[in-house]
Order: C-alpha cells, then sequence, then structure tokens
C-alpha cells in the first residue's frame, strides 16, 4: 500500500512538473501538445486505456520517425469517467495545456460532452473510437471520426443475417426469427434502435426485443424468453459482462440458436472468451473494429501494429480498440503535417482531402470524410470465435476463414 | 466487602450522585431507599462499572473495581439485577437465566445451580422454554433474580425489584428475597417500597437528591418518622 | 407452465445466492445496528481473494472459501473495531456516511490494484448444468442453495446452542443487560461484524467461479441485498434467507413477464413500499428474531 | 447584555435597516468571501478556471440545497440527484417539444421536483435514519430505470441533446463566463434561502424537529408539516440547478443525471463542511471539488482510481476526526476572529415582549375532561378506567409510586398515546371545546407538558430552546425571542441564555423544559417531575413559579414525588396505582387515606406505625 502511495506521489510530482514545464513557451514552440481524452478510470477504464494505447503507438512511431514536420508530439491525458468531468477536462487541455488537437474519446456520452467544448474553443477534435452517431451529425467544423458509427455496425449485424447465415442454413432471411436483446444504457439503446430499423428495412422478422441492465446477475428470464419464441438468430449489443452471462447461462438454459451476433464490446474481448471457455464461445459471430486476425493483405501494417503493442506492453492487444485509435491517429498526423501550420481551418482542409481506398490502413478501412466529419469508408468486419481465435471472416479480402454454422458445442 | 467512598457520579456534565458513601459487608443485607430521581440506580450503575464515577472510590473485597470494566466486574462476583427486569424479550426462559452464567467464572458448576435457582423459583421452571418477552411482569421479574443468581454472586444488587407489580406479588416476591437472603447471599437493595424493604434489611440507607441523608439498622429506620416525610411529605 | 417452473427454480436458486450475502448484511445490522453499505464491497474483496489464490496456486475457489472466510471475519473486525466502533455513539447519518466512503475507497483501491479488467477463474465443472426432470439446475448455483441451507442451519445452531451465539443474541436484544451479564458488548460486536463479512466471504467464494470480477462488482448486488434485508424484517436472518428466495423469484419471474430491464423497478418497488406501509418485514420478523 | 437593557427604555432605538447589517463583519466578509468565486475566474480568464468555478458553485449550490433537507432536518437523502435529474430533464424536453426558454423550463422543473419531493418525503419520513436514506436510493434507481425504459420520452440511454440556440433566452453561449454568472447566481439564490431558513421559524422548527421529534410536538411543531416544507424547498432549488447544469452540458442522459454517487459527492460536500450549517456546504465543496480537478490533473492519469480511493479514505478519516465538519470544528472559533472585526458585536436591542394572550374562562369551570380511559400495552393494562376533571385556575398534584402509570396518563392528556378506549376534551383558548388527536394540535390549543426525562434541544441555546416554544404564539423571530427572553427571566434561566442546552445540569434543565412549555403560553400546564434533581433552594423558587403562573389564569397538573411541595402546592390531589385512580381529594385527606399510604410504602407499614 505505501508502495504504492509512494509511486503515485512519485508520478504525481514528475507529471506535475512536466504540466509547469509544459506551460513555458520555450517548450511549447518545440513540441505539438495534444490531449488525449478518455475514461482511464471507473468502470469504463478497461477499453478506454485500451483505445489509448493505439494513440500512443501512433504516436511514438511518428515521433520516431521525426514527429509532424521536424517536431514532436506530446500526449496531454485527460481522465474523464462522466460527462460533466469530459467537460471539464476538455476545457483544460484547450485553455490550461492549449492543445492544439484533441484526440478521444472511446465513450460515446464523453465525446458528445467534449466535443462540445472543443467545437466552441476551436479547437480540432478527433474521435477514434466513439460509435454515436449524433457525434458527427451536429455540424461541427472541427469534430472528425474515423471509426464506423453505431448505424454502420448495427446495419452490418442485420445484413449479415440476410446475406451471410441465411443462405448457409439454406433459408429464406424472412423465415429466421430474429431476437435482438441489448444492454440498456446509450450503447445498447442506440445500437438496438438501428437494428430493429434495419431489420424492418429488410423485411427479417424480428419476434423478441429485450434490454437489460448491464448490472444484471441473471439473464435466464432473456433467454427463456427467447427460448420460447424459438428465436433463430440473436443479435446482442453487450459491455463484457453480461456476455459472459449470456454465454454461460444459454447453455446452462438449454438455449441453441442458429446463431449469435454480437455488436464488439463484450464479444471481441479475449477475457470473454476465456471466462466463457473457447468450446462454448465457438462460432459466436462478431461485428466490431477491425480485430488482428485479419488478412494483412486487406489491412496493410496491422501485423507490424501487433508487433509494436506487444514489445511495449508485453501482451496481446486486448481487443481491436487499439488498433482503431492507431488508424485514426495516423491518418489525422498525415493531414495535420499536410496542413502545415496547427490552425484548424487549415487542418479542416487538408482532413477533407484525405483520400484512401479501402483496404490501404491497419485496419483495412479506407478514409474519405464528408462535410460532417464522418469518415465514409469505415467498415466494421464480421468476425467469428473459430478454435478460441477471433477471426475475421466478411468481408472476402478480409476474411482468413471461413464462417461456420452454428453456436457453442451444438 | 463493598466500599463505596465518597463517589461522583452523572451523565455527561448532569451530577446525580455527590459523595455518596456506603458500605456492605459480607453475609449483610443492606437497603437503599429514597424517592423518584434520588439516585439510587445511578450509584448501583457506578457500582457495576456502567457509569465511571468522576469523583471517590470503589473497592470490593478490597480491590479497587471502578476502573474495571462491567464484564470483570460480574467476574469479581458483583452481580446486578437491573431495574424493569431488562430481560432478552426474544430469548426463551432458559437462555434468559443461563445468560447469567456468561462469565466464566460463574459457568462452573452451572448445571447444578440451574437446578437450586429453578428450585427457589418452581414458577421458572415451568416457563423455561417459553419466550421471556411473552411471561406476566411478576414471572419476569423471578426470571431476572434467577438469571443474576446463576452468575453465582458474592453481592447480589436488586433495582427496585417491585417495581410495577401487583401488591400481591410484590409480597411473593419479597418473600423470595427473604429466602435468598437466608441463604447467606449479600444483598445491595434499591427499593421504593420502603417497609418491605427494610424488614429484610440488616442495614438500611436513606438517598436524598443524590447525597445520603439517613444511616440506620432496618428495623431503626422502620421506626422513624423521617421516611413518613420523605414519602408523603407529612 | 413448464418455463414457469424453470423460472422460479432460477430464481430460488439465483435467491440463494442473494441469501447468503443478506445474512450477512442482516447480522451486522440485527446486532451491531449499523446500515453497512460496504457489504458490496466486502464481496468484491471476497471475490478478488479467490482470484488470486486460483490463478497463483491453481486453488479452485471452494477450496479457497475458507481462507477467504477468515479473511473476510478479520477484515469484518477490523472495520468495526477502527471504524465502526468509534462512531457507534455519533449520529446514524455519521455512521452511514463512514461505510459510503469505505466502499468507495475499497472499489477504487480494487481499481489501483487490479485496474478494470474483468478476471475469471479457469472453467470447472460447477458452471455446468444437470438436468432434473426437465428442468435444467447450474450446478454452482445447486451448491449454493445447499450452502445457503447449511450457513442458516449453522448459525441457526451456534445462535441458539453455544454461550457466545447467546451472547450475541442477548447484546442485539438488550445491550444494556448483556453488559450487566459479564458480556463484552465492543467484543461481540466485533465478531458480529465479522461473522457478517465472513458471510460474504462464502459468498464470494461460490459466487467467483459463476461471475467474474470487477472493481464495481459490489454494486451489482448490493442494492438487491439491502431490499431482501428490508423484505425480511431487517434483524431476522430467517426473513433475510426467505426474502431472498422471493427476491430471486421476483427477479426471474418479472425479468421473464414484464421486462428484464424492468425487473429492478418491481423489486426496488417492492422495497419501497414495504419500508413504508410494513417495516417489521413480509413476516413481520422486524423485531430482533435473530 | 447590558446595551440591550440599557437601550431598551429610549425605545428611540431603531431596528437596524437590511443595509446596517451590511456593516456587521460576518455579512461583508462572506459577502467578500462569495464575491471571490466570481473574480478569480473573471481575472484569470481561463476557460478552464471558468469551468472549475462553475462547477464549484454548481455543486456548492447543490449541496446548500441538499442541506436543506440533510442537514437542517436530518433526512439523509442520499438520492438527491432525482430532483437535479427532474430539473434537467423537465427543461430540456420543453425545449424540445414546445421551444419553451430554460429560464420557464427551470420553474416548471422546480415545481414538479418539490411535487414528487413531497410525494416522496411524505410516505418516507417516517423511516429511522439509514432506512431513510436506502428509501431515497431505492427512489432514485427507480427513476433512472424508468427514464432508461421509457425511451420514447426521454431519449433513454442515447440522451438528449439539447439543441445548441445560442443567447441569454437559451442559456447557452459561446462565452463561458456568462455560464458563471448564471451558476453564481444560483448559488447565491440557494445560500441565500438557506440563510432565510436558518434563521427563520422554520429553521428553528427543522433543528428541533431532528433532535427531539417529542419535544418538538410538544411545542406545537407539526414534524412531518416542516420537514415537507423543507424538502420541498430543497427539491426544488436542486431541480433549478439540474436544470441549469443540463444547459451547460447540453446532454442529458439517465446515467448521469440520475446517478446516485453524485448524490453521495454532493451529501460528501455537506459532511466535510459541516451539515446543518449555512456556510458548510459551501465551504466543503469549494475545499474539495478544486482538490479533486487538481488530483484527477496528476493522479488520475498516473494510477487509475487512486483519486477515489483519496475522495473516500478522506470521507472515513472525516467522519472519525471532524464528525462536525469543519465549520463545526472550527466554526465558533473562526466566527470569533470574525466578530473582533471592525462592526462585529454590535448587538441588536431587545425589543419588548409581545404580550401574552389573556386567558380568559370563569375559573372553576372544567378545561380538561378525560372520561374512563384504558391503555393497554400487550397484556398489560397501563391505564385502567380513569376519569381526570381538571378545573380552570387550580393545581392538581398526581402522585403514585414508580411505575404506577402516571405518565401514561399524562401522554394521554397531552395527545402522545391514544387511548384504547376513553376520551380527552379540552377547553381550547377560544373557549370552544376540543377533542383533538396529534400532540401538537393539543400544543396549539393550549395544552403545554414537560417530559419526566428531560428533551432538551442539545445543540441550541437555553434561549433558543425557549424560542422553538414562543414560536407557536410568534411566528416573527424578533418576537419569539423576546418573549422566551421574558419566559426565561421569569424562569431563572437568564444568566445561561446563551448556553449550549446540553451543558446544563440536571436541574437547570428541569427548569429550561418548564420554560419552553410555558413558552407557548399554555391554559393547561402538564407538568411531569419538574422538581426532581432540584436542590432545596430550586425547588423553593419552582413551587413559586408554579404559583405565579397558575395566577395568571393557567391551570397546572402535575405530577411529583417530592411530596412536600407538592402537597404545599396543590390545590387537589389525586393518586394513582397499579394504572387505576384510587384516591381523589383535598392533600391532607389524600395522605391520611389508607389505601394510599400502602401503596406507598406498603401495607405492613400502616400497621407499623399504627397510622
Amino acid at each position: 500500500m505505501r508502495k504504492i502511495a509512494r509511486a503515485a506521489l512519485a508520478a504525481a510530482v514528475v507529471l506535475g512538473a512536466s504540466q509547469l514545464a509544459g506551460l513555458s513557451p520555450a517548450a511549447a514552440q518545440q513540441n505539438i501538445k495534444f490531449g488525449a481524452l478518455y475514461p482511464f478510470s471507473g468502470g469504463l477504464a478497461l477499453l478506454g486505456d485500451e483505445s489509448f494505447r493505439g494513440l500512443e503507438i501512433a504516436v511514438e512511431e511518428r515521433n520516431a520517425a521525426g514527429g509532424i514536420n521536424g517536431k514532436p508530439i506530446t500526449l496531454v491525458k485527460g481522465d474523464a469517467v462522466d460527462p460533466n468531468q469530459a467537460v471539464g477536462e476538455a476545457r483544460r487541455l484547450t485553455s490550461v495545456d492549449n492543445v492544439s488537437a484533441i484526440f478521444g474519446t472511446y465513450s460515446s456520452s464523453l465525446s458528445l460532452a467534449a466535443t462540445q467544448v472543443a467545437e466552441l474553443a476551436g479547437v480540432p477534435y478527433f474521435e477514434l473510437g466513439a460509435v454515436s452517431d449524433p457525434i458527427t451529425e451536429r455540424g461541427f467544423k472541427y469534430v472528425f471520426r474515423t471509426n464506423a458509427t453505431a448505424k454502420d455496425f448495427s446495419v452490418r449485424m442485420v445484413d449479415s443475417v440476410a446475406e451471410a447465415i441465411a443462405p448457409a442454413q439454406g433459408k429464406q432471411p424472412g423465415e429466421l426469427k430474429i431476437g435482438i436483446i441489448y444492454e440498456d444504457s446509450l450503447y445498447g439503446q442506440t445500437m438496438s434502435g438501428y437494428q430493429k430499423a434495419r431489420a424492418q428495412e429488410k423485411k427479417l422478422n424480428v419476434v423478441e426485443t429485450l434490454p437489460y441492465s448491464a448490472k444484471s446477475v441473471d439473464l435466464t428470464p432473456v433467454i427463456l424468453r427467447l427460448k420460447s419464441a424459438n428465436v433463430d438468430v440473436v443479435l446482442q449489443t453487450s459491455y463484457q459482462n453480461d456476455t459472459v452471462l449470456f454465454f454461460r447461462q444459454m447453455k446452462d438454459q438449454g438455449f441453441k440458436p442458429k446463431a449469435v451476433i454480437g455488436a464488439g464490446g463484450g464479444y471481441s474481448l479475449r477475457d470473454t472468451m476465456q471466462a466463457v471457455g473457447p468450446e462454448n464461445m465457438e462460432g459466436a459471430l462478431d461485428v466490431d473494429f477491425t480485430q488482428y486476425r485479419t488478412n494483412p493483405k486487406a489491412a496493410p501494417g496491422i501485423e507490424q501494429f501487433v508487433t509494436k503493442y506487444k514489445a511495449k506492453y508485453g501482451t496481446d492487444p486486448r481487443s481491436g480498440h487499439s488498433l482503431a485509435n492507431y488508424m485514426g491517429a495516423k491518418v489525422f498526423f498525415d493531414a495535420i503535417a499536410a496542413a502545415k501550420t496547427l490552425s484548424a481551418d487549415a487542418i479542416r482542409a487538408e482532413v477533407m482531402k484525405v483520400d484512401l481506398p479501402v483496404g490501404s490502413t491497419a485496419t483495412g478501412w479506407g478514409a474519405k470524410f464528408s462535410e460532417q466529419g464522418q469518415n465514409t469508408r469505415a467498415l466494421p468486419f464480421l468476425m467469428q470465435w473459430q478454435n478460441g481465435d477471433l477471426v475475421t471472416v466478411f468481408p472476402a479480402e478480409a476474411a482468413v476463414a471461413k464462417m461456420k454454422v452454428g453456436v457453442g458445442t451444438n | 466487602m463493598l466500599k463505596v467512598s465518597d463517589i461522583s457520579a452523572g451523565y455527561g456534565r448532569t451530577v446525580i450522585l455527590q459523595d455518596v458513601s456506603i458500605r456492605v459487608g459480607a453475609g449483610e443485607v443492606v437497603t437503599i431507599i429514597g424517592s423518584n430521581g434520588a439516585g439510587k440506580t445511578t450509584l448501583l450503575r457506578a457500582i457495576s462499572g456502567l457509569v465511571k464515577p468522576s469523583r471517590g472510590a470503589i473497592t470490593f473485597n478490597g480491590e479497587r473495581i471502578d476502573t474495571l470494566a462491567p464484564a470483570d466486574i460480574v467476574g469479581r462476583g458483583l452481580v446486578m439485577v437491573p431495574e424493569a427486569r431488562q430481560l432478552f424479550p426474544v430469548m426463551t426462559v432458559k437462555d434468559n437465566v443461563l445468560m447469567g452464567c456468561y462469565h466464566p467464572k460463574a459457568r462452573e458448576g452451572a448445571a447444578r445451580r440451574l437446578e437450586e435457582v429453578l428450585d427457589i423459583f418452581p414458577r421458572v421452571r415451568e416457563r423455561l422454554d417459553q419466550l421471556a418477552g411473552s411471561l406476566s411482569g411478576g414471572e419476569q421479574q423471578m426470571v431476572a433474580i434467577a438469571r443474576g443468581l446463576m452468575a453465582n454472586p458474592k453481592l447480589l444488587m436488586l433495582d427496585e425489584p417491585s417495581l410495577g407489580l401487583a401488591p400481591i406479588i410484590v409480597q411473593q416476591m419479597f418473600d423470595v428475597l427473604d429466602r435468598i437472603c437466608r441463604m447467606g447471599t449479600t444483598v445491595l437493595l434499591v427499593e421504593q417500597k420502603a417497609f418491605h424493604a427494610l424488614k429484610v434489611a440488616d442495614r438500611a440507607y436513606v438517598l436524598e437528591s443524590g447525597h445520603i441523608a439517613i444511616e440506620n439498622t432496618g428495623p431503626g429506620l422502620l421506626a422513624d418518622p423521617h421516611i413518613k416525610t420523605v414519602y408523603l411529605g407529612i | 407452465m413448464d418455463i414457469f417452473i424453470q423460472l422460479v427454480i432460477n430464481g430460488i436458486l439465483l435467491g440463494s445466492m442473494y441469501a447468503i450475502i443478506s445474512v450477512g448484511l442482516t447480522l451486522i445490522f440485527g446486532i451491531v445496528r449499523v446500515v453497512n453499505f460496504a457489504h458490496g464491497e466486502f464481496l468484491m474483496v471476497g471475490m478478488y481473494g479467490a482470484y488470486l489464490l486460483a490463478a497463483k496456486f491453481g486453488l479452485h475457489p471452494y477450496v479457497s472459501a475458507i481462507p477467504i472466510v477468515l479473511l473476510l471475519f478479520a477484515l469484518g473486525a477490523i472495520v468495526q473495531r477502527f471504524i465502526i466502533q468509534p462512531l457507534l455513539s455519533a449520529d446514524e447519518h455519521i455512521q452511514i456516511f463512514a461505510t459510503v466512503g469505505l466502499s468507495t475507497a475499497l472499489m477504487n483501491l480494487a481499481l489501483m490494484v487490479f485496474g478494470a479488467d474483468l478476471y475469471s477463474v479457469p472453467p470447472s465443472a460447477v458452471q455446468h448444468s444437470i438436468a432434473l426432470g426437465g428442468f435444467t439446475l447450474v450446478i454452482g448455483q445447486v451448491v449454493m442453495f445447499f450452502c445457503a441451507l447449511a450457513l442458516v442451519a449453522g448459525l441457526h445452531l451456534f445462535m441458539q446452542a453455544t454461550p457466545l451465539g447467546r451472547a450475541i443474541r442477548a447484546t442485539a436484544q438488550n445491550r444494556n443487560a448483556a453488559l450487566l451479564m459479564g458480556v463484552r458488548v465492543d467484543r461481540i460486536y466485533v465478531i458480529a461484524f465479522g461473522l457478517g463479512a465472513a458471510c460474504v466471504g462464502l459468498a464470494s467464494a461460490l459466487v467467483m467461479p459463476l461471475y467474474p470480477v470487477s472493481p464495481t462488482i459490489g454494486t451489482y448486488f448490493v442494492l438487491t441485498a439491502f431490499v431482501v434485508v428490508v423484505l425480511g424484517g431487517m434483524r431476522s436472518m430467517y426473513g433475510a434467507f426467505f426474502g431472498a428466495l422471493i427476491i430471486g423469484v421476483v427477479d426471474s419471474l418479472s425479468g421473464y413477464y414484464i421486462a428484464p430491464d424492468l425487473k429492478e423497478v418491481v423489486y426496488f418497488a417492492l422495497f419501497i413500499l414495504i419500508l413504508i406501509f410494513k417495516p417489521t418485514g413480509l413476516f413481520g420478523l422486524g423485531r430482533g428474531t435473530e | 447584555m447590558t446595551i440591550g437593557e440599557t437601550s431598551l427604555p429610549t425605545a428611540t432605538a431603531k431596528r437596524p435597516s437590511p443595509l446596517m447589517r451590511l456593516t456587521h463583519p460576518r455579512v461583508y466578509c462572506s459577502l467578500a468571501a462569495l464575491a471571490l468565486l466570481l473574480l478569480i475566474p473573471l481575472v484569470s480568464g481561463s476557460p478552464f478556471v471558468v469551468h472549475v468555478f462553475v462547477t464549484i458553485c454548481v455543486f456548492a449550490a447543490l449541496s446548500t440545497a441538499w442541506n436543506i433537507v440533510g442537514g437542517y432536518a436530518g433526512q439523509l437523502s442520499l438520492g438527491h440527484m432525482v430532483f437535479y435529474g427532474i430539473g434537467g430533464y423537465t427543461t430540456a424536453l420543453l425545449i424540445q417539444h414546445f421551444s419553451l426558454s430554460p429560464w420557464l423550463g427551470m420553474c416548471v422543473g422546480a415545481a414538479l421536483a418539490a411535487l414528487v419531493g413531497v410525494g416522496i418525503g411524505y410516505p418516507c419520513f417516517r423511516l429511522r435514519g439509514p432506512f431513510f436514506s436506502l428509501a431515497t436510493i431505492a427512489f432514485l434507481e427507480v427513476v433512472r430505470l424508468l427514464a432508461i425504459h421509457f425511451n420514447g420520452v426521454t431519449g433513454g440511454s442515447a440522451g438528449l441533446i439539447v439543441p445548441l440556440k445560442l443567447g441569454w433566452t437559451w442559456m447557452i453561449f459561446r462565452e463561458k463566463i456568462n455560464y458563471l454568472y448564471i451558476a453564481f447566481g444560483l448559488l447565491l439564490l440557494c445560500v441565500a434561502v438557506s440563510y432565510v431558513i436558518r434563521s427563520s421559524r422554520l429553521g428553528y422548527y427543522l433543528t428541533a424537529v431532528r433532535e427531539r421529534d417529542a419535544a418538538a410536538l410538544a411545542a406545537g411543531v407539526n414534524n412531518t408539516n416542516v420537514k415537507l416544507k423543507a424538502i420541498a424547498v430543497s427539491a426544488a432549488l436542486t431541480a433549478m440547478v439540474g436544470a441549469f447544469h443540463a444547459m451547460y452540458m447540453t446532454f442529458l442522459e439517465p446515467a448521469t443525471m440520475f446517478s446516485l454517487s453524485t448524490s453521495i459527492e454532493v451529501a460528501m460536500f455537506s459532511l466535510i463542511g459541516g451539515l446543518g450549517t449555512v456556510a458548510g456546504p459551501l465551504l466543503g465543496t469549494v475545499l474539495v471539488v478544486p482538490l479533486a480537478e487538481l488530483a484527477r490533473g496528476w493522479l488520475g492519469s498516473a494510477a487509475n482510481g487512486l483519486h477515489g480511493f483519496v475522495y473516500g479514505s478522506v470521507l472515513v478519516l472525516i467522519t472519525l476526526t471532524l464528525p462536525g465538519g469543519l465549520v463545526g470544528t472550527f466554526g465558533k472559533r473562526f466566527a470569533r476572529l470574525i466578530d473582533a472585526l471592525p462592526g462585529g458585536g454590535v448587538r441588536v436591542p431587545d425589543r419588548a415582549a409581545p404580550e401574552p394572550a389573556a386567558i380568559t374562562g370563569t375559573p372553576g369551570e372544567p378545561v380538561l375532561v378525560a372520561d374512563d380511559l384504558v391503555k393497554t400495552f400487550g397484556g398489560l393494562v397501563a391505564t385502567d378506567h380513569v376519569s381526570l376533571t381538571l378545573r380552570r385556575g387550580e393545581i392538581l398534584g398526581v402522585i403514585g409510586p414508580n411505575g404506577a402509570g402516571k405518565t401514561t396518563v399524562f401522554n394521554q392528556l397531552s395527545g402522545f398515546l391514544a387511548p384504547n378506549s376513553g376520551t380527552v376534551s379540552i377547553v381550547g383558548r377560544n373557549g370552544a371545546r376540543a377533542t383533538p388527536t396529534t400532540p401538537d394540535a393539543f400544543a396549539r390549543l393550549g395544552i403545554g407538558r414537560t417530559f419526566q426525562i428531560v428533551q432538551p434541544f442539545g445543540k441550541l441555546s437555553v434561549l433558543e430552546n425557549i424560542m422553538i416554544g414562543a414560536f407557536l404564539r410568534h411566528a416573527g423571530v424578533e418576537d419569539a425571542r423576546a418573549a422566551a427572553l421574558r419566559v426565561a427571566r421569569l424562569v431563572g434561566l437568564e444568566d445561561v441564555k446563551d448556553v449550549e442546552a446540553g451543558t446544563l445540569p440536571i436541574g437547570g434543565l428541569k427548569r429550561l423544559e418548564v420554560a419552553r412549555t410555558l413558552a407557548t403560553e399554555p391554559t393547561i400546564l402538564l407538568l411531569d417531575e419538574v422538581m426532581a434533581g432540584q436542590s432545596q433552594a430550586d425547588t423553593q423558587r419552582m413551587v413559586q413559579l408554579i404559583r405565579t403562573i397558575r395566577d395568571h389564569g393557567v391551570t397546572v397538573i402535575a405530577i411529583e414525588h417530592n411530596m412536600q411541595a407538592i402537597m404545599s402546592l396543590s390545590d387537589r390531589i389525586a393518586v394513582i396505582d397499579s394504572g387505576r385512580l384510587i384516591a381523589e381529594g383535598k392533600p391532607q385527606d389524600v395522605v391520611r387515606d389508607r389505601r394510599v399510604i400502602e401503596a406507598y410504602l406498603g401495607e405492613d407499614f400502616v400497621d407499623a406505625q399504627g397510622l
């Protein structure tokens, strides 16, 4: 305990000192300061930190290659657990630390709050991971996003039912009974909304829509509802805890749907698979940011990223969040470098000029930004757990394996 | 045996007892009488360690006890049967009585003593498995005294055992008390029912507004007209 | 109908988990008269303990139950001795703040030490389910059910048949009289708080194979445990036991028949109604029937 | 004191105008300190500093509002964010659906929150300590879950985004400093309301209710009513702050608007600063929020959870070391320092006490009739068919051995216990006969009672204790103070009037008990063993006092064990034994009654002394 406290104190002193140093004009001229706004504590800390690692690697890589136009990048961390803190940290980054841009945020509600501040302060805000659509629908000038949105995810999930699962089962898409379940916070509610809309559009047969609390310790009522409705395909939007619970209890209750598709979140984490057991997770589909078992031809640079990650942190990446942040950061660094100055308008102009074809980045995505600042070439991939690995199965260029039929041991 | 020397005690800054001294010899039955609010209960609480005296000393068999914890005082054999019985209402009568010999020093020979005590209180024996809270007031008082006796007291302190009892029950109660006293237990009795108390007492004190007003033998005090003044204001 | 029975079975099994946690909470409230807002964090501490023992020594959580129970007993005793004891004569709201503060501190301490990652123990047989007449039962939950029964029975025996148990009950019913019987009430409080925490220790060892642990895991259980305790009459461990089973069944049925995201609403509403209209709990055991 | 008395006769000493109060150092120092909240960010000009100060103002306002319920009324709500959320959501929804200005939404939200507050408070105020807290948590959780579930209305977890319409009408600004003006304004409002309540009858009543339910009831306070007032005001203020904060964040989601951890935090600020004080919540927030912001900046990224750990530990340490909070612990010393500044220590001249209403009615007429009262507890018959008639202007002594049931009868005569059968009717101040049911209704009709076990409001001064009684007839603080002072003189407590009541010796407490009751200006006075614990001299004074009171037309009924006193004092004596009225009559007759002597001394005593 005392050790930790002492370490923390030391860290505090060092950080404090570095912040003070950062304020001196001489230092400001040499370095380019970017804010890194993520939830580093609280319940979102795990993936917040994972996201940050991608950004950190991108910065190191860039600095090793001479920084942006010869100036090294320094990151100033901002920790936000709730929107009020996000507002505060965004204010601090933009006014006290005078960062040239902010990168973030993993969590949508934090992003929604923080982008407001940055926009009004005229500081570019690069969103690398939050999926809520409204982030880039509010007409903000300096908010840009590289990753796919909730709507993209949902569309991919629903379309997979029609395009991949129904053919594999030898059925018409309309014949499959679909159950949509989701944890009822921001993430799940948003995703499920788009899923329902898309399913209606595609004339699919949704028989159950069930929200539940991510803090549930028992999902059997949900599972029994699905079971008694004879659901064939389950679309789940979930965090880790409830994913583990769902798979365990699905097995306990003998519920065997033909397919389960998750919307990233808990589905993409290795920990989840280990907690559930690889044999139980076998065949579970997952729509998410690009993960690591992806064809490198479709995602050039992905292998190098994993190597760097392992070297720096000593473990495999915990999820694709780091990769998505890495890719996004790189795109924006290039744009900023091209802008020559750090003025927001110059950066915006350069971002608008970015034109990378699909399959040219480490995530396999392309980059082309709409007027709203949204990347129109970010594609969520369809992945599947096979033999304890999350492998990409769709689209074909990125796939490393064929999609299997069925979930779990059945 | 018990010597209370010049103690003052109270709650917070409220002083209830002032310079009170009493003594109880081995085998004696001593009574303290006095009107409400005179400080009788506080005196007993001070002796049993529930209230720490601010001044003065209490010794028991030559040992200072006013600094001890209540549990240690019970361990020395100084046992109090509190005012208003204070049973454990949702425990059985048996468990209540057995609580009397909770202190390790009292556990020795507890089984034998239980039989003896139940011989004194046949009504208690009949009710052993009932919840104590369901008994009548008189029965509860018997249980409270039985519980006190189970602690194998060298000195038994009783705080207004007649409180709230019907007159006929009061008589029975004092009969039992008389028996206990005659068995050789040293007793310190606090009572408002002066006559009953004085009849069983060897010696008695009258406590008035926190100090000892009179000390006399039991029969002597019984004849003292001052009691009438204290009690009836005439 | 089959579904209904399955739901009730699930509810009872789920309830037995709440029972073990709630019995501990009830012991603490019934005897020390303190509402322990940090109870969920005790569970978390126990689960991390079980996780560490599994990770470092490969112990199955059921085996580590013994050291965990002892550890939690010590934790509870320490909390009582150094935090609650000095506040016993203080206002109730000061005690509430103290346990709320303790809860915040423990939760964040776990975050510092373990990070926000979820940890689970390697899969084992207790996660499997067995079929019984067309209904499925998870082995781990069945174990929990019998442990809950054994716990209540064991505590009952302890409370009824041992001098210490009698002293604990006596203290709960009449602190002053217990003092006069030579009971060291402060020590009884320490033991009672320890026992309450030890129950949570047992719960954490049993829960560990079924749920992964994270710093906030306590908050998943603790509000439910409060509901159970109030339902059971606050001071009665039998009330807590049956209250837990009822909440388990209510949880299970309302999740199915109303909506999974409204099941908390159902039992919180139940909680409020009971507090207001029947503060002695569903069974009227609200007076010292420990 | 001398200043007060010498300036009284001149009577020209005007009441100080509100403006004049500004010269008091406590006032100008507080205002100066408050102004710093505005000046520092204005001078710094940094948007981050502005944000920190907006946060401080918001949380200080929330904490101050919370303190009205949590501190003054002692009802520890841990679900207060329910009102904050209601304010925020009402405002946002009104903008979204009806394009109503948030200023209007703020008012609607406040009204709605006040209603909900009363709705939560009414059933929950009967709950004790932790159970009230748990119930408020449950309410918060229910509302949060419902807000998530009914996403058609609230936007669910996806939240509501406030349209970015700029300008004062829409409460959204590019210039961040404007937010600070509003936040500061709200803080001022909350502090002002809190101050006004604290120094008004309501504030005194809240303290009284918090400290002693029973004594407050006996002083005619409608306990539920005052607590409901407190929660309504507190909820309304909280909702207003919530409305503003929602506009400030421009984004609402159930998880933040109905957050349990924020509810706890808000309560924590009050505790750290000092529960139940005006300045405490503000002080606690000003101290903790910047620290937390700094800690997050420095430590948050260094070690996840460290600042939360520090937060929690500080909370535990504060409860262990400074349970009174900063103000409670250092407040008095600090106040003395402040009062030493120019303008300090000037006393407001005492005003003349308003005359108590004269008691009318024919001496000797029945003013209180208890008819055949029966009260049982379980199997025990505590009151066994007791009938009593009290005549105007008499002193009736009630005697009987310990445990005979005298106090039980008193409790029925004053509404604290409802008899199983039988009635109590009294002649009210207006001469009409009435049968009230609640203790406070009895008190308002003119029954004043003391408690055998004294019930002082320990943390209030002696004079303030008496004022609690005086408020029943005099709503104004100054009037009540003057009336209380008159009673204090009468009872002989004037010398100790500024002493904290809890520190009085037992004799003083007994007199305080009488004084507080007298201050309610009763027509019938029920005294329960007021002589116990008094010295000989004090007993004499008390006897004199009771006679004086009677001479003013008050009817007195007194339980007493001091026989000499009661015998000399009473016109009539009633004797109660084992719940029954066994004798009634003139003192000298009663003491010769064989049954009475038996009851007191045992039947054999009668024979022994040949009575």
